[in-house]
């Protein structure tokens, strides 16, 4: 062995610098150690474990939340954090920790075993960090597909249930399909990056600067553009951006309520930081990319609404809505491609999305019976009534993510739509001004569209509404309400907490994203 | 006199306080006096920055205190302040605050403390949108306190609460987004440094806009604000949404939150769009008077439910509103400006009063009434007051407002002046024709009815009461009328020194 | 007659392109997923071509990684596929479409 | 000689594929799979990629696709298969297929034009397995542990989809 | 005291007792009428201190005693005070007949339920009437002409329970804002024209051309129109007549309707700037309303409404007057033919002694309907002379001096009036003539069926008179009715107004005598012979084509205006209401909201669940993208 180079190797290979996604992969590992040697009586601890363990680790974020070494390449150029990866490692193990809780209630409905579902979110939130600092398509691919694995089985996790199994088999599909597209756009992309023939070509044609620099130096090949198209499909596909999202509403229908609440919260986060990325690396094809962007923006809030609009299943609504939200984000991509500072207002706007996407599906768990895919707007009837607190949290996530002020959501597209103006008004911009206009209208009528169906949810919760007597024999189709244990209530009312004090005062989380 | 804290800061968070404290179940009586407090408190702060208003202000603001809340990189601070225009609509804000809470609080609805609270968030929304310079902040305060509205209106609302709460959300929304989209063109278009009106005023003053860019900035405030404040053919969601709201909050919103968008385009789009006003200025005003004034007029007199003819009438009054700005002269804004102060008092007061008429002949349906003032001698009294208020009678507070539009509109077009004097006649007919059929004359059979089964008690202490503070603020702004037009005209001739170069084109235009 | 990188471009495209015509046209999803295998492999032939021509080895380096993602996603995919069998009974695509609207 | 192998293997592998496609019997679409694969493993041959060519045989041939048919064979699946086409695929087929072509013309006329000369060594490609264990250990050290992580949770996700457990009885 | 101060007070008191009874007085009604009484007797000592003691103030140019009300920019209200001798004796008119009206109510109100809210509105009224008199601008003139309305429509209302009585006081309110339309109209133009409303400034402003310059004047008019109920807006006044006869006698009869003959000699100097035809619209308007009112008045059979109609006309002769305008006059002293407003002091003249004699005829009436129990119909009456003989005293005094018998005040009066039109405008000479006979006519025919003759109801036979309170003022007007005409017993304080009476002198005046007196003896003697004292109309025996005639000239004109009201203002409101539900409401925002839904209810459809469909979207997103990547999108 040639010790030289390992020990190169060994000096460019900082752990310590993604401590904390080995934290949570050690978390993992622990837990199936638990797992072997606890005895059976004791395995309910597994989730206590894990989710002590989550909160140490957020503590630890929360503690160090400046520490980071910005803009080195790591692990031989597979990594590079970006100025806001400390924010999204939090916002990732936040986020995993939330569907960790979620999962505690959900999976107490099902006889399913437990303790695997906790250690692959782990797995998977450590991959979704690790993709956010993505610096190499190698690194990218692979994290990438450790995400859409273990999402293959998060989705088909209640195997009893044949509708999670048919949306684990949807998701399958259709995620191998854009994943095949997406190497196929790499393949393309490393291909002639590489080819020593064309200019500013390297031999490390996957990393990503050295990519920037070959696509700066062609900035019309056409190979190129197809790989840039194709990967950027990829990303759409992760995102739900129009018309890679059509899988949405089935598989968020058919999965367990958590697990669509992680793929409506990470997955869309981890795919927006490596669009954000990528689109940093497409720059100088930022014509390609800016129209791809917008049009997708287009269709995916005008699509994502309307279709969202009659919706009664709550699973199929959110993540319709889910679609219209990755259309705002899109805007503010495509802002980011201008204005620098639109990243940051994107990351707000995902953080306002985590809070009250996390609000709502806390109380769908706790709404919905042991089928999970059969969640109607019906069931919803007197909630509010019956159970003030989860009306309570409902509607201020419902209305955070209908962007009301004075909730979150509301400074989240407020922010997304001033870096567009910010955009359009820049000196340089790869789209015309009357363009970022015109997408700011389409966005604007999304927002009214959504109202509709956000309130329409918050009106079967709050305003009674008639309700066919039951016929005799016939029994109450809505599922008996799950009550709400003291640690969860402690949660989602934080979380509503949040979404109305991010609302009121941004101040912590706008230095902590660079907004001053 | 200096307070130890800033009072407009504290009559916002005071009530965002209470209904905090409300929301963590308060036993009753400790509850309603808690909301009492946050409803009171920025009554009284109102009353006393009137009082101490400075009398040599021009267009500037006093109490001017600024807040980092964390946007400061897009130019965002939370920063309040009074100046001549917004102090009157300040003032009301509270005093209407002031008598649609007490009015609440004496009120047997459902859920009481929810109600209080929604109605306390949105009395703080409403102090906020008239104490902030920036215009951010400005519309942030309003959608706080439209948020309540909507929910109130679905919870608590009459027949068709479900569709109207829809409808008012939708169209509200609707209008929202238009005027934050102008308002944030006019920021980046601007170049100004942070979001304040003072620092728009001074960046435009300077550098000016386009008169392209005006004429689009300003369409997009006129139709956003133009809905907010139902200018016709926007307008159908506020005789439904106020029909069906509570009284409460029909008090509030169509008092003093619909004034938002006045409020808006006296402050913001008028003096610093000039010429995109001069622009549109014929398409609104002709859709103010012919549609507000003249259709809507007498679509009021058709309304046949007392609370729908409240509502039809509130839109109406729009209609001189707009005229009013249409003028764009100290005169007209001026005017403008205590018809939004007098309007507000006087709706609230109506709509206050339509509720408890409600409670004792138990219909709004004017025909299923008659005679009531049998009963009912001092509310009667209250509502011949409050209507005539309504039509404009000298002595009460919307007379000026009404008088100083139509002589400022002469000099804008005299056509529509005179088209729009008749609505004098249309608002006194439907007007008295109310008060007619619902306090005089014999009473009806279902009237009748309801009397053989519960004779109707007169207002008692808590209904009084809010009505009374109504009552006298229309008095004294009636009588004492340059309380109000002394802060207001200050302010409106400095902001509307000049008219705009093309305006007055068109005005000699349509002579 | 050389071959050159380009025909090896179109092999791997026209792998790919048949790969992705049998994922619209079959019904059974196993044959559907071995469709999406074909059009990983698609890929490699691609990635292996650039590698050789380029003169890098990333590319081959990467099929190694591809190949250990597809095995790992294969085995979880038919593990689907037998759960869903064991439930519905069929892997008919035109059968599996409880979820909708 | 690479000319005329290159041919062999590029349509053996190409018909086997279509075979895929077209074969109405699942073990049979396997078994082509299996065909085109090792067609495959043969164009990675001629392009000095042995170690992968290998790798193609053994663990996507031999593994994975026994994978294939032996869940093939489990779930008895081709009897399902006989009404696989009817006129509105069909239909839809040929219109797919024509868009593909379209766009391998498309492809081969406007795109791939890349014109690069075949560098006489293929050690810097790889040829050489212990190139392959130093890049794995050096520069692709992390996407190695995330792929061992990978495989974990893909055999957590096997385990929880497939294994019996008590009191969670599966239909037949 | 300073006159200003007195002026002030004699303005506020009312409003002060106004106040008290509002907030205080509710329900001590005996309280509230005393107070209220205090009132009007302080101002009614006010007005003849200021009048006859001599200080006149706010006439000179350029030094107005204003009070800044409110501003806005440059437009400004203010508050001040015009008092000449105009004022000065429309000031005295108000207060006297004002203290009467209100010694009687004090009687005739005395068993009412609500006397606190009557006597809050009597000093409402009076509050509002003596600010229209003494205001200084046009502006202050019209909030109080506002105000006054607002007075007239509550003390119409006071029998509220009535449906006639709610009925009359919104059509009475609603009319005469028609006429504000066009007050408000004339004001505002005449600030744009002359940038200020004051009266004085006015009357000195260099006139304006054209047409403005008759359109001010006859904007102006349209408010004098609605308030002294003119052709066409004449329809208000007999139905107001629902209120309380003191009320009747008070607003409706001696001031609230005479200000708008009041507010026309306020602007005379803008008709005199004016081009003719100002003056002549004013004066065909006013002769028009003297003869219909009195055609009207023929066929009447309740007391109040006579009378009412008899106002009309008496008012139409006011304004006739005034539109006649100036007229060449020897001057006594200097002996040269100066130019005087003839007009304006004709109509003052007869408004003054009009409102003395309307006002005792009201209060007559009041002390009849008083005596018989609320019964106001003439042919259930009769017989009264004997019954109540201070009252038929005093009513014959009043009806004397209304049908113009010579030496009581409406001879005077009306003999300026036929003078003039004789001067000026000869068919208006004729028509005013006529007037006078049928004036004569239907007022005999009231008196001798009131008061001749036999009862014919039981409540006549029980006719009393009323107390002290009731039959004071009714002397009092009584005396002023017989000396209101001599000019001597003004003592020389109110010339400003009667320097402009014209008085006929040689020929003319003996052609004016005899014909006033013609005009009367055919009018009272033909009422005296031709009406029987029956139950039934001998008019309507004898004659009924002539007496449908009539009859259908007075109701025509409501019928007209309720078609109007019923049939096309509330159908076309209802179908604007229709409109605006339906297409608005429904049609748009409801299609929209649909046509949204069902593009929401196709995107929803796009979800059919096959795998094969979501593969084609890829496919169609691979395409478009790749269309893209090669530029040919």
């Amino acid at each position: 062995m040639n010790s030289e180079l390992l020990k190169a190797a060994a000096a460019d290979n900082p752990w310590m610098a993604i401590a904390p996604e080995m934290a949570l992969a050690c978390l993992a590992l622990i837990l199936l150690v638990a797992e072997i040697f606890l005895p059976k009586s004791k395995h309910s601890l597994v989730p206590a474990i894990s989710v002590a363990g989550q909160l140490g680790i957020l503590c630890g974020l929360l503690i160090n939340w400046k520490s980071i070494g910005v803009g080195q390449p790591i692990f031989n150029g597979m990594l590079m954090a970006g100025p806001h990866t400390q924010f999204l490692r939090t916002f990732f193990v936040a986020s995993s920790l939330l569907v960790s809780l979620l999962g505690i209630v959900a999976l107490a409905k099902q006889k399913m075993p437990k303790v695997e579902f906790f250690v692959i979110v782990l797995v998977v939130s450590a991959a979704m960090m690790l993709l956010s600092q993505a610096n190499h398509f190698v690194l990218l691919f692979v994290a990438l597909e450790t995400v859409t694995v273990g999402f293959y089985i998060l989705v088909s996790y209640v195997r009893t249930n044949p509708l999670t199994l048919e949306a684990g088999l949807k998701y399958l599909i259709t995620g191998a399909l854009s994943s095949g597209i997406l190497l196929f756009g790499i393949v393309l992309l490393y291909g002639v990056a590489g080819n020593p023939t064309l200019e500013g070509s390297s031999a490390t044609s996957m990393n990503f600067d050295s990519l920037y620099g070959f696509l700066q130096a062609n900035p019309d090949n056409f190979l190129a553009s197809l790989g840039i198209v194709f990967v950027l499909s990829g990303v759409a596909f992760k995102i739900g951006a129009v018309p890679f999202q059509i899988w949405i509403p089935d598989v968020y229908q058919g999965a367990p309520t958590p697990v669509t609440a992680f793929l409506a919260v990470s997955s869309k986060a981890a795919g927006f930081a490596i669009l954000l990325i990528l689109v940093g690396v497409f720059a100088p094809y930022a014509g390609l990319v800016a129209t791809v962007i917008s049009l997708m923006a287009v269709a995916t809030i005008i699509f994502g609404n309307l279709a969202a609009l009659t919706q009664h299943n709550v699973k199929r609504l959110i993540g319709l809505s889910g679609v219209s939200h990755a259309g705002y984000l899109l805007l503010g991509v495509l802002a980011a491609m201008t204005v620098p500072v639109a990243a940051s207002a994107i990351y707000f706007y995902l953080f306002a999305y985590l809070l009250a996407s996390f609000a709502v599906f806390g109380v769908m768990t706790h709404v919905a019976g042991v089928d999970d895919a059969d969640q109607e707007l019906d069931h919803y009837a007197g909630l509010a009534k019956s159970n003030p607190f989860l009306g309570g949290v409902l509607a201020i996530g419902l209305g955070s993510l209908a962007g009301i002020p004075p909730l979150a959501g509301f400074m989240g597209k407020l922010l997304v739509f001033m870096t567009v103006f910010a955009a359009a008004t820049a000196p340089i911009s790869p789209l015309t001004s009357g363009c970022y206009y015109g997408l700011l209208g389409v966005a604007v009528v999304g927002v009214v569209i959504s109202i509709y169906y956000y309130f329409g949810w918050i009106k079967a919760a709050y305003f009674d509404t008639w309700r066919a007597p039951l016929l005799e024999g016939e029994t109450d189709p809505t599922p008996a309400r799950t009550p709400v244990a003291p640690w969860m209530r402690l949660t989602l009312g934080l979380l509503a907490l949040g979404s109305i004090l991010l609302g009121l005062y941004q101040g912590p989380v706008a230095t902590w994203l660079r907004l001053r | 006199m200096n307070l130890p804290f800033d009072p407009l800061l504290v009559s916002i968070v005071a009530p965002l306080l209470a209904a905090g404290m409300l929301s963590l179940g308060l036993p009753a009586k400790l509850g309603k006096a808690v909301a009492a407090i946050g409803f009171l408190l920025p009554a009284l702060l109102a009353l006393h920055c009137w009082f101490y208003f400075p009398t040599d202000l021009g267009a500037d603001y006093t109490y001017l205190t600024g807040y980092d809340t964390g946007l400061s990189y897009f130019g965002i601070n939370l920063m309040l302040g009074l100046n001549g225009i917004s102090m009157p609509l300040f003032l009301m804000a509270g005093i209407v605050g002031l008598a649609s809470g007490l009015y609440a609080i004496q009120s047997k609805a459902e859920r009481l403390p929810l109600y209080l609270g929604l109605l306390l968030v949105m009395q703080a929304g409403l102090m906020g949108v008239f104490a902030s310079v920036d215009v951010f902040f400005f519309y942030f305060f309003h959608e706080l306190a439209l948020i309540p509205t909507f929910i109130m209106v679905g919870i608590w609302g009459g027949r068709d609460r479900g569709y109207a709460a829809m409808k008012m959300t939708i169209y509200l929304t609707i209008g929202a987004m238009l005027s934050l989209l102008g308002l944030i063109a006019l920021y980046f278009k601007s170049g100004a440094d942070n979001f304040t009106i003072i620092e728009l005023h001074r960046v435009i003053a300077e550098n000016g806009l386009r008169e392209s860019i005006q004429s689009n900035i300003f369409a997009l405030l006129l139709f956003g604000f133009g809905i907010l404040v139902s200018l016709w053919p926007f307008h159908t969601w506020a005789p439904l949404g106020y029909s069906e709201a509570p009284s409460s909050a029909a008090m509030l919103h169509s008092g003093v939150l619909k004034k938002f968008g006045l409020y808006g385009l006296i402050q913001i789009a008028l003096p610093l769009l000039p010429e995109g006003f001069s622009n549109w200025v014929c398409l609104f005003a002709g859709l103010a008077v012919f549609g507000n004034l003249i259709v809507i007029g007498l679509v009021t007199i058709a309304q046949s439910d007392l609370k729908k003819m409240v509502a039809y009438s509130s839109v109406m009054h729009m209609g001189y509103a707009f005229l009013g700005l249409a003028c764009y002269s100290a005169v007209g804004i001026g005017g403008v400006i205590m018809m939004m102060v007098a309007h507000g008092l006087s709706v609230a007061l109506l709509f206050l009063l339509s509720t408890s008429i409600h409670h004792r002949t138990k219909t709004f349906e004017m025909s299923d009434m008659g005679g009531l003032v049998k009963y009912t001698p001092v509310l009667a009294a209250f509502f011949v007051i409050a209507t005539f208020a309504s039509i404009g009678l000298p002595g009460l507070a919307n007379f000026w407002g009404e008088l100083a539009i139509f002589v400022a509109a002469w000099d804008f077009s005299p056509t529509l002046t005179v088209v729009s004097v008749s609505g004098v006649v249309i608002s006194a007919i439907y007007g008295l024709r109310a008060a007619a059929k619902v306090f005089f004359g014999p009473e009806s059979e279902a009237f009748a009815k309801v009397v053989a089964e519960n004779k109707p008690a007169d207002l008692c202490i808590c209904e009084k009461i809010p009505a009374l503070i109504l009552i006298i603020a229309l008095f004294a702004i009636g009588l004492w009328p340059k309380t109000i037009s002394g802060p207001v005209t200050n302010a409106a001739e400095v902001l509307y020194a000049t008219a705009p170069s093309a305006a007055v084109d068109t005005a000699q235009l349509s002579r | 007659m050389t071959v050159g990188l380009n025909e090896y471009l179109y092999l791997s495209a026209v792998l790919f392109a048949i790969g992705f015509f049998g994922v619209l046209l079959r019904k059974s999803t196993l044959i559907i997923y071995m469709c999406l295998e074909l059009m990983l492999v698609a890929s490699t032939v691609a990635l292996v071509a650039f590698s050789r021509f380029n003169g890098t080895m990333d590319g081959n380096v990467f099929v190694f990684f591809i190949l250990t993602v597809a095995a790992a996603e294969v085995a979880v995919g038919l593990a689907i596929i037998v759960a869903l069998f064991r439930r519905r009974q069929t892997i008919q695509v035109e059968e599996l479409n409880a979820l909708k609207n | 000689m690479s000319a005329i192998l290159f041919n062999i293997f590029a349509i053996f592998t190409v018909a086997c594929a279509l075979g895929v496609v077209f074969n109405r019997n699942a073990v049979a679409s396997s078994l082509c799979l299996l065909l085109s694969l090792v067609g495959v493993a043969g164009i990675f041959v001629l392009l000095d990629a042995f170690l992968l060519a290998v790798l193609m045989v053994l663990v996507y041939a031999g593994a994975v696709v026994a994978l294939f048919l032996f869940i093939v064979m489990l779930l008895d699946v081709q009897g399902g298969n006989r009404k696989s086409f009817n006129k509105a695929s069909i239909i839809s087929g040929v219109l797919t297929a024509g868009l593909l072509v379209v766009g391998l013309v498309s492809f081969t006329t406007r795109g791939a034009q890349v014109t690069a000369e075949l560098p006489a060594s293929s050690v810097a490609s790889g040829s050489v397995l212990k190139a392959y264990g130093e890049q794995l250990f050096t520069t692709y050290l992390l996407p190695v542990q995330i792929v061992g992580f990978l495989l974990l949770i893909a055999m957590l996700g096997v385990i929880v989809l497939s294994k019996k457990f008590e009191g969670l009885e599966d239909v037949k | 005291m300073s006159v200003q101060f007195i002026a002030l007070l004699t303005l506020l008191t009312p409003l002060a007792s106004a106040t008290l009874i509002a907030l205080f007085l509710r329900k001590q009604g005996t309280l509230a009428s005393l107070v209220s009484t205090l009132a009007a007797a302080v101002v009614a000592a006010g007005a003849l201190t200021l009048a006859f003691g001599g200080g006149r103030f706010g006439e000179q140019l350029g030094a107005p005693v204003d009070m800044e009300w409110m501003r806005l920019g440059d437009f400004t209200i203010s508050l001040g005070f015009l008092y000449n001798d105009l004022a000065a004796l429309m000031l005295s008119i108000v207060g006297v007949v004002g203290l009467c009206v209100h010694i009687f109510s004090l009687g005739y109100m005395h068993d009412d339920s609500a006397k606190a809210r009557y006597f809050g509105g009597l000093s409402i009224f009076m509050f509002s009437m003596i600010g229209i008199v003494l205001a200084d601008n046009l502006f202050m003139i019209f909030i109080f002409w506002e105000l006054v309305g607002f007075s007239s429509w509550l003390l119409i209302n006071h029998y509220c329970l009535k449906q006639s009585a709610a009925d009359a006081s919104k059509k009475a309110f609603i009319v005469n804002r028609v006429g504000d339309f066009g007050f408000l109209l004339g004001i505002i133009l005449c600030y744009y024209t002359f940038d200020t409303v004051n009266l004085v400034e006015i009357a000195h402003a260099s006139g304006a051309g054209g047409v403005v310059a008759v359109a001010i004047p006859l904007l102006l008019f349209c408010g004098a129109v609605g308030k002294s109920a003119q052709l066409p807006l004449q329809v208000w006044l007999p139905d107001a007549m629902e209120g309380p006869t003191p009320v009747s006698a008070l607003i409706h009869a001696a001031t609230m309707v005479a200000a708008g003959i009041f507010m026309l000699c306020r602007i005379e100097p803008l008709f005199a700037h004016a081009p003719a035809i100002a003056l002549n619209v004013v004066m065909w308007i006013g002769t028009g309303t003297a003869l219909y009112a009195a055609l009207c008045a023929i066929t009447q059979s309740d007391i109040k409404k006579v009378l009412a109609y008899s106002t009309l006309s008496q008012l139409g002769y006011m304004v006739a007057a005034f539109g006649l305008g100036s007229i060449e006059h020897l001057d006594a002293e200097s002996h040269t033919l100066i130019i005087i407003s003839a007009g304006v002091g004709a109509a003052m003249f007869h408004l003054t002694t009009h409102a003395f004699f309307k006002a005792l005829m009201f209060l007559g009436s009041g002390s009849v309907i008083h005596g018989c129990h609320h019964e106001q119909d003439i042919f259930k009456m009769g017989g009264l002379s004997k019954k109540m003989p201070l009252t038929f005293i005093t009513f014959t005094i009043g009806v004397l001096a209304i049908i113009g018998m010579p030496g009581l005040a409406g001879f005077f009066s009306k003999d300026a009036i036929l003078y003039l039109a004789m001067e000026n405008n000869t068919p208006v000479f004729i028509i005013l003539s006529i007037t006078a006979v049928l004036t004569a006519f239907y007022m005999v025919r009231m008196w001798k069926l009131v008061f001749l003759g036999g009862t014919r109801s039981e409540d006549a036979d029980h006719a009393h008179e009323g107390g002290a309170s009731m039959t004071l003022p009714l002397l009092v007007l009584g005396v002023l009715s017989l000396i209101g005409g001599y000019e001597a017993i003004y003592g020389g304080h109110f010339n400003g107004v009667f320097d402009q009476v014209a008085h006929p002198h040689g020929s003319a005046h003996t052609t004016i005598l005899i014909t006033s007196l013609a005009v009367m003896l055919t009018g009272a003697l033909g009422a005296l012979f031709f009406y029987k004292s029956g139950p039934a109309d001998s008019l309507q025996q004898r004659v009924p084509g002539a007496f449908g005639l009539l009859n259908g000239l007075k109701s025509t004109p409501d019928a007209v205006y309720g078609y109007y009201v019923a049939k096309i203002q509330q159908r076309f409101a209802l179908v604007l209401n229709f409109l605006d539900q339906i297409l608005i409401g429904g049609v748009i925002v409801r299609g929209v909201s649909g046509v949204v839904g069902l593009f929401g209810l196709a995107a929803r459809a796009l979800h059919t669940g096959n795998i094969h469909v979501y593969v084609y979207w890829f496919l169609a997103g691979a395409v478009i993208l790749w269309a893209l990547a090669a530029g040919t999108l």
